[in-house]
């Protein structure tokens, strides 16, 4: 057990060392993100919905606008293995579920670190209030490490594939879209402040969290050996 | 490490245990409370923008062609009931639905309807049948 | 890990979607021998090699490692062999003791640094050892990977023309590796069309266009 | 090739005409529904069978893609991807029939009713599937790559089709055999739909023989070559 974790905390640290070398990862994902809000502040701003319809719209908004960023830059991991020429190295090193568990400890962080970014500039510019923080933050943290450990699914999949770039949106959202819908309910059930409705919301991205693990650990080495 | 084949058979049925516990324990959540319809109380007290389900009270159905009024109450599962105003053209099957969504919020009396989703009888029954037997429904 | 191993490899084929690239290939390597795999390019020697350590599945055929004749399962292959192949490169943007450091760590290893500082004294990379690897001439580059190579001192090394772009020196210095590999019990593997090379084979393999 | 067996001689014959008598029944023998605009609820004759279809395929290709995971036997493969093609046309077949009737009942022909979207979902995800057989040249890899898609696929729809059209309150008529498990439907309506529902399954199973058989003389012609 220490030994995997030790190890998957190589791959980890190694991805995080390249990444903040060359920031291609972060700045993929970070532009994406910047982009799209700004786009959307600038056409819907924080005064043109009607009051009424604020905390679904808001919350809808939101987790399109991190969705659009992590498809932007979530398959960067493992095409980037790919591109350089390193996969088989790392292949051959490294134990498969060493190799699954870091690259997806690295999505989860970066989709931390992006979330960290963008959710308070969205608060600023969209006008965004949160009644209940606590249950947003577990949306938060739920719903990002269920879209970490999907896209990590599908991010190795298709960096064994050709035409990549369209390929992992293509394949990635129709596995997304029920989380989606579940985490827009929760955002804005903690949006109102209804304890209730967030909790509903949290179990429905956990259980769907929880198959894409076990599958992920099932499945990854046989796609990352393949 | 005593037999890898039998060690992953193991593996795999644990996983597969864990997938269907996981579902499990999503589908009550579900279940329960992802329904998008307050109660008409709740409706009457927020004043919000809510969806509001319940079966229409037969003969309450009022509507004025020139000012496409349409007035009519609804009942719930028990037994409140709801005055909805909308204002628009009566929707074509109006009369024989059994069920209504109405999309709008409550005030100054009245349940203000912006928009209203009508249900027709899912009943795969003869027409000759079901006509016998109309308004007899549980 | 001092055990031998014996790779022997029967009625391989591949084809990628329309492209035939061999038919019906076999052979075998005992410890203590070097198999050379020959073959004009485009004769499937990378792709043979790709199969033989098991990145790659055969269209048909089977690869088999045994370890006093007891076969090693596929997905442990990995901790028996290490590869030096053109199509396979170092993360450019650590530097040399970096990139042995992780993959010592990934392999589990213990006492890992000094085993990587004397990998990177023996490819004669050790003035070397913190520069970036994108810094590197293609000939370091090489070096590098023969280190990466015999890192974890495995029973079996491939190596898909190990001497392009060394120098004469380091091509000596590879041949007298491959020659102490082969004293120790190691099964080589060696692609090349390399007349020199070619030599060190005990065994040969030849692929046809 | 062999010629074709008696038996099957007689299975196809027999096909032919039972499928013929259940187009005949569904217009002459069933009663028209009450409550329904018209004729119109004669599509549920062939709207529920290919829908039953799609889902099945949808089935059969999860099995066979997990008995290729663990066999490596290309005939599963070719078993996957011939469920998946069928299940793709008669997914849309049931959407467009569905759409149909839905213009005739609801007055518009796509309202995204909870339904409706989750066979979206389904053409999604077949969608991708063939995106990503499209994408990758080797014939192994894209065996097992799409055989893990097809099983992610198959671990996060059911959220969908099976499990967001039971909670959301929606304008489809209910089904056949509803919440509290009675059949709620006319006795001659009943029998032609079942009669229907066998029909179309004894169709799928013809027409996927047929494409395995295809996909299969497709690929040994390849390996004529080899």
């Amino acid at each position: 057990m220490w030994r995997f974790l030790a190890e998957s905390g190589a791959v980890f640290a190694k991805d995080l060392r390249t990444e903040f070398r060359t920031r291609v990862a972060l700045n993929a994902l970070g532009l994406f993100a910047v982009t799209t809000l700004a786009a959307v502040s600038y056409t819907i701003g924080p005064y043109r919905i009607a009051e009424n319809d604020r905390p679904f719209l808001l919350a809808a908004l939101l987790w399109i606008v991190i969705f659009f960023a992590a498809m932007a830059g979530l398959d960067r991991t493992f095409v980037k293995e790919e591109d350089t020429h390193t996969a088989p190295l790392l292949r051959l090193s490294a134990d498969p579920l060493v190799v699954w568990a870091g690259k997806l400890l690295f999505n989860f962080v970066l989709l931390g670190v992006l979330i960290a970014i963008l959710v308070p500039l969205y608060m600023v510019l969209m006008g965004f209030r949160v009644d209940s923080t606590a249950g947003f933050l577990l949306v938060l943290g739920a719903g990002g490490y269920t879209l970490a450990v999907t896209t990590t699914m599908v991010a190795a999949i298709i960096a064994r594939a050709m035409s990549r770039g369209a390929l992992f949106s293509v394949l990635s959202l129709p596995l997304l879209l029920p989380l989606l819908i579940f985490l827009i309910q929760g955002t804005r059930a903690a949006v109102e402040g209804s304890a209730e409705g967030v909790s509903e919301a949290l179990r429905a991205v956990v259980s769907l969290g929880g198959v894409m693990t076990v599958v992920s650990v099932v499945l990854f080495p046989v796609v990352w050996n393949e | 490490m005593t037999d890898p084949r039998k060690q992953r058979r193991i593996w795999y049925a644990i996983g597969g245990v864990l997938i269907v516990a996981f579902l499990a324990y999503g589908a009550t959540s579900f279940k329960s409370n992802l329904t998008p319809y307050v109660s008409f109380h709740e409706a009457e007290q927020s004043g919000k923008q809510v969806q509001v389900a319940g079966a229409l009270v037969n003969g309450s159905t009022r509507y004025v062609d020139a000012a496409k009024e349409l007035s009519f109450t609804m009942a719930d599962a028990e037994g409140g009931t709801l005055q909805v105003l909308y204002k628009g053209v009566k929707p074509g099957n109006f009369e024989e639905a059994t069920q209504i969504v109405a999309i709008g919020s409550f005030h100054n009396g009245a349940f203000h309807a912006e928009q209203l989703l009508v249900k027709c009888p899912s009943k795969y029954q003869g027409l000759e049948e079901a006509s016998g037997k109309s308004g007899s429904r549980t | 890990m001092s055990e031998g191993v014996r790779l022997e490899f029967d009625g391989l084929a591949k084809r990628f979607d329309l492209r035939v690239v061999f038919r019906a290939v076999s052979g075998a390597a005992e410890p203590g021998e070097v198999l050379a795999i020959t073959g004009p390019n485009g004769s499937g020697k990378s792709t043979l090699l790709t199969i033989l350590c098991g990145l790659l599945r055969a269209t048909r055929g089977e690869v088999r490692y045994l370890a006093d004749s007891a076969e090693i399962p596929r997905d442990r292959w990995r901790k028996y062999l290490g590869i030096v192949a053109p199509a396979m490169s170092l993360y450019e943007n650590l530097d040399a003791l970096e990139n042995l450091r992780f993959l010592a760590l990934v392999r589990g290893m213990r006492d890992s640094e000094a085993r990587c500082c004397e990998c990177l004294e023996a490819v004669g990379l050790d003035p070397a050892r913190s520069t970036t690897v994108r810094g590197f001439s293609t000939g370091m580059h090489q070096r590098l990977k023969i280190a990466q190579a015999i890192l974890h001192d495995p029973p079996v090394l491939f190596l898909d023309e190990p001497g392009s772009n060394l120098d004469p020196a380091g091509q000596d210095w590879l041949e007298e590796l491959v020659a102490r590999e082969r004293g120790r019990g190691k099964t080589v593997v060696l692609a090349t069309n390399d007349r020199r090379e070619m030599e060190w084979g005990t065994r040969r393999v030849a692929l046809s266009g | 090739m062999s010629r074709p067996s008696p038996l099957g001689t007689v299975l196809r014959w027999g096909l032919f005409a039972w499928m013929s008598l259940v187009i005949w029944a569904a217009f002459f023998y069933a009663p028209a529904a009450a409550g329904f605009q018209g004729q119109s609820s004669r599509i549920v004759f062939f709207h529920v069978p290919t829908a039953w279809v799609a889902t099945l395929a949808f089935l059969v290709s999860c099995i066979a893609s997990i008995r290729y995971l663990r066999s490596r036997d290309p005939k599963e493969d070719i078993r996957a991807s011939a469920a998946s093609a069928l299940g793709l046309t008669f997914a849309i077949l049931a959407t467009v029939t569905g759409s149909i009737f839905a213009r005739i009942m609801w007055g518009s022909y796509w309202n995204w009713d909870p339904r409706e979207t989750s066979i979206t979902f389904l053409l999604l995800i077949y969608a991708a599937y063939f995106a990503l057989r499209a994408a990758i040249a080797d014939p192994e890899r894209r065996a097992t790559m799409s055989a893990v898609y097809a099983i992610l696929a198959f671990v996060t729809v059911p959220f969908l089709v099976f499990v967001v059209p039971r909670i959301y309150w929606s304008l489809h008529p209910d089904t056949i055999i509803n919440t509290q498990g009675r059949i709620k439907m006319d006795s001659r309506m009943f029998q032609v739909l079942m009669g229907s529902l066998f029909g179309f399954t004894g169709l799928f199973s013809w027409l996927y023989s047929l494409e395995c058989r295809v996909e299969g003389i497709r690929r040994r012609r390849q390996h004529e070559v080899l």
